[in-house]
């Protein structure tokens, strides 16, 4: 909205690039969730019993659902960073908006991979055109072209508003996409509750998404350090081009 | 600044851009034809069972739409690049928003026209009876060519000035238009049937809820995608 | 653009969401027609594509290997209608399993249909003793037709 | 028991995607960020470097 507070801000780093320094993601949140997540899902495959209907079928929920909720909060985290970042044009947001939809993106294949898995044997198809399904297909299609649009704009500004914008009105798609869809048809069981769910499915379930939380919350940290890294790197190039003796 | 003042500046846009694309040897007629061969080869891919013609005719005809409208729009914004003109009609006084209520008025004439020549097409082509409920047939689709430019321009004005524009403007509008899609279409074979599940009315007001999000959505951004 | 623009255009948004989610929308479609509601419509609902939901009616399951042909009756407690399928059904298809059929009512009184799907309830419990597992699915259809 | 046995390869095909993905977006992660941080020092350095002469 100002033009003279974003030229300020971008001098100030071509100033001190040291005053930016982007912090170090500790390698140990790596070893402690993926640990978190061994963890989790050994104690949820030896405490379940066989499922009704499905037997041991069952068992790909800990890993389906904790991705379809991961990717959900990535997308959540998309949008809130996006739209702040469009209202007060902190370059930060741009670049943690960025890399929540990477780690997103990553989740949402991988539910969508996990759900064929899952169909196939349990519904009898690997897809059908219903309303969980479509919905999540086409949240990754939005979000993969997100992802395209950065890679195809060289101006870093550009980039920003551009993709904030891509993502705000993007995840604003979400919500009418699975309402649509799921007037059309539906096959996918409506989300299961603690009701719903044996009390002996339910604690794996919760200690494995917590295990994914971690996972995911260090995936956009390192990924967040990584654009900070690149970014500063390129300011730095920038003002000794500009003749920064 | 006065409202006068605005609307001026849009009809000024949107006569331009209609005026120049109907002048242009590539633009109407090219993208017009592009839609009606669409539409001839889904006939033959789909073929000649008259019976699945018929099923399939909602949605031959929004998919010819759907390809001719993506060139549609990016030409709008290509033009202007290429001609250097986006540059100085920035620089003009008066707000933003106009440059995208004028594109987005162009836009729309430009694809009513051309709808209107793939509609006529589909129903001589894939053999469509017209329903005695034709008024509310056309609503549909006065509701869904709005979703589509409004989605198309405001993506068109960030992929025409990327580096990938003939891919990334598909990427980036086909799958934000699914509910169009699918509203329309099923809303429209639904008129042209027996609405057996009694689903027309209810995609109906998906539609005009759509385009009143996206419409008020895409103003508010566009000023933030058009900075230079 | 003007703050009061956005702030009150952003208010159109969610109250048009806020339509969407809790407005009447959803009661005006149905995924599926219910075997009572497919016959209440008489001649209306012959030959028109329809998906039709319910349970598969214990023992009523006809499989023939060979020939790839499936019959079932599908019941949604009131009424039931007679299926024609052709092709393996899904693995967890069985008796007392909630289905969806994609198709057209015959005039023979048969749904010939062109998908089957099986419906698994969002309800996830190992078997108790004695318990037979298509007890529940009679709750989900009931919980569907309403 | 057929079905229990194929079954069984959804279920270990399902956890091997779970973790093909997890390690292999570490491990992309991992090779970025330790370019991008001597990418980074490089160029700090050189700066540096620059200023103090």
């Amino acid at each position: 909205m100002k033009p003279e507070g974003q030229l300020n801000s971008s001098s100030d780093r071509l100033r001190d690039p040291s005053a930016a320094r982007p912090p170090r993601t500790s390698i140990w949140l790596a070893f402690v969730s993926i640990g978190a997540v061994i963890v989790a899902q050994t104690y949820a495959i030896l405490t379940s019993p066989a499922e009704g209907d499905m037997g041991h079928l069952q068992k790909i929920m800990y890993v389906h659902v904790p991705a379809a909720w991961m990717t959900f909060l990535s997308f959540f985290v998309v949008f809130a960073f996006s739209v702040r970042y469009l209202w007060q044009r902190r370059e930060n947001d741009d670049l943690l908006a960025a890399s929540a939809a990477e780690v997103g993106a990553t989740f949402n294949g991988l539910t969508l991979m996990l759900g064929m898995i899952w169909g196939r044997p349990a519904w009898g198809v690997w897809w059908v055109w219903d309303a969980r399904l479509t919905s999540t297909l086409v949240l990754f299609l939005i979000f993969v072209g997100y992802l395209a649009l950065r890679a195809f704009t060289d101006d870093t500004q550009q980039k920003a508003r551009w993709s904030a914008a891509v993502g705000a009105i993007g995840a604003l798609n979400v919500p009418i996409v699975y309402m649509s869809v799921k007037w059309w048809r539906t096959l996918h069981q409506p989300p299961s509750s603690p009701a719903t769910l044996d009390p002996r499915y339910t604690m794996g379930l919760r200690l494995n998404a917590i295990a994914l939380l971690l996972v995911m919350i260090y995936f956009i940290r390192k990924r967040y350090e990584i654009a900070r890294l690149e970014r500063a790197t390129e300011h730095m190039a920038e003002a000794a081009a500009m003749g920064g003796k | 600044m006065t409202w006068r003042d605005d609307w001026r500046r849009v009809r000024a846009i949107a006569r331009k851009d209609v005026t120049t694309e109907l002048r242009a040897k590539a633009g109407f007629n090219s993208v017009a034809s592009l839609g009606v061969t669409i539409l001839i080869l889904l006939g033959l891919a789909l073929g000649p069972d008259a019976e699945a013609l018929r099923n399939a005719s909602v949605g031959a005809v929004w998919l010819a739409t759907l390809f001719s409208g993506v060139l549609a729009f990016n030409r709008s914004f290509q033009v202007e690049l290429e001609s250097g003109a986006l540059e100085p009609l920035l620089l003009y006084p008066g707000p933003r928003w106009t440059i995208f209520a004028g594109k987005l008025l162009g836009n729309l004439i430009f694809l009513t026209l051309m709808v209107a020549i793939v509609v006529a097409a589909g129903i001589v082509l894939f053999g469509v009876q017209i329903p005695a409920d034709w008024p509310s047939l056309i609503g549909v689709l006065a509701l869904g060519v709005v979703g589509l430019v409004v989605l198309g321009t405001f993506y068109a004005s960030m992929a025409s000035r990327s580096r990938a524009r003939e891919v990334l403007l598909p990427l980036l509008l086909f799958p934000m238009l699914v509910p169009v899609l699918l509203a329309a279409t099923t809303a429209s074979k639904a008129l042209l049937g027996a609405d057996v599940m009694h689903e027309a009315g209810a995609w109906i007001r998906l539609l005009v809820a759509y385009d009143l999000v996206f419409l008020i959505a895409t103003f508010i951004a566009f000023e933030h995608v058009i900075e230079a | 653009m003007k703050r009061g623009w956005i702030i009150g255009g952003a208010a159109v948004i969610v109250a048009v969401f806020a339509w969407l989610l809790f407005g009447g929308l959803q009661k005006n479609v149905v995924f599926f027609l219910t075997p009572k509601e497919l016959l209440a419509k008489g001649t209306d609902g012959v030959g028109v594509p329809v998906r039709l939901g319910g349970q598969v009616k214990p023992g009523s399951v006809k499989w023939n290997a060979q020939t790839l042909d499936l019959r079932f009756i599908v019941t949604d407690g009131a009424r039931e209608v007679p299926v024609h399928s052709t092709g393996a059904p899904p693995q967890m298809f069985r008796d007392g399993m909630g289905v969806v059929v994609e198709g057209r009512f015959g005039t023979a009184g048969v749904f010939e249909a062109t998908g089957l799907m099986v419906k698994h309830s969002n309800e996830y419990r190992p078997p108790k003793p004695g318990e037979e597992a298509h007890e529940k699915y009679k709750t989900l259809i009931q919980q569907s037709s309403q | 028991m057929t079905t229990a046995a194929s079954n069984l390869n959804f279920i270990i095909a399902a956890y091997a995607v779970t973790w093909i993905v997890i390690l292999g977006y570490l491990w992309r992660l991992v090779r970025k960020g330790g370019r991008a941080r001597a990418d980074y020092e490089r160029m700090a350095q050189q700066r540096s470097g620059e200023k103090s002469q």
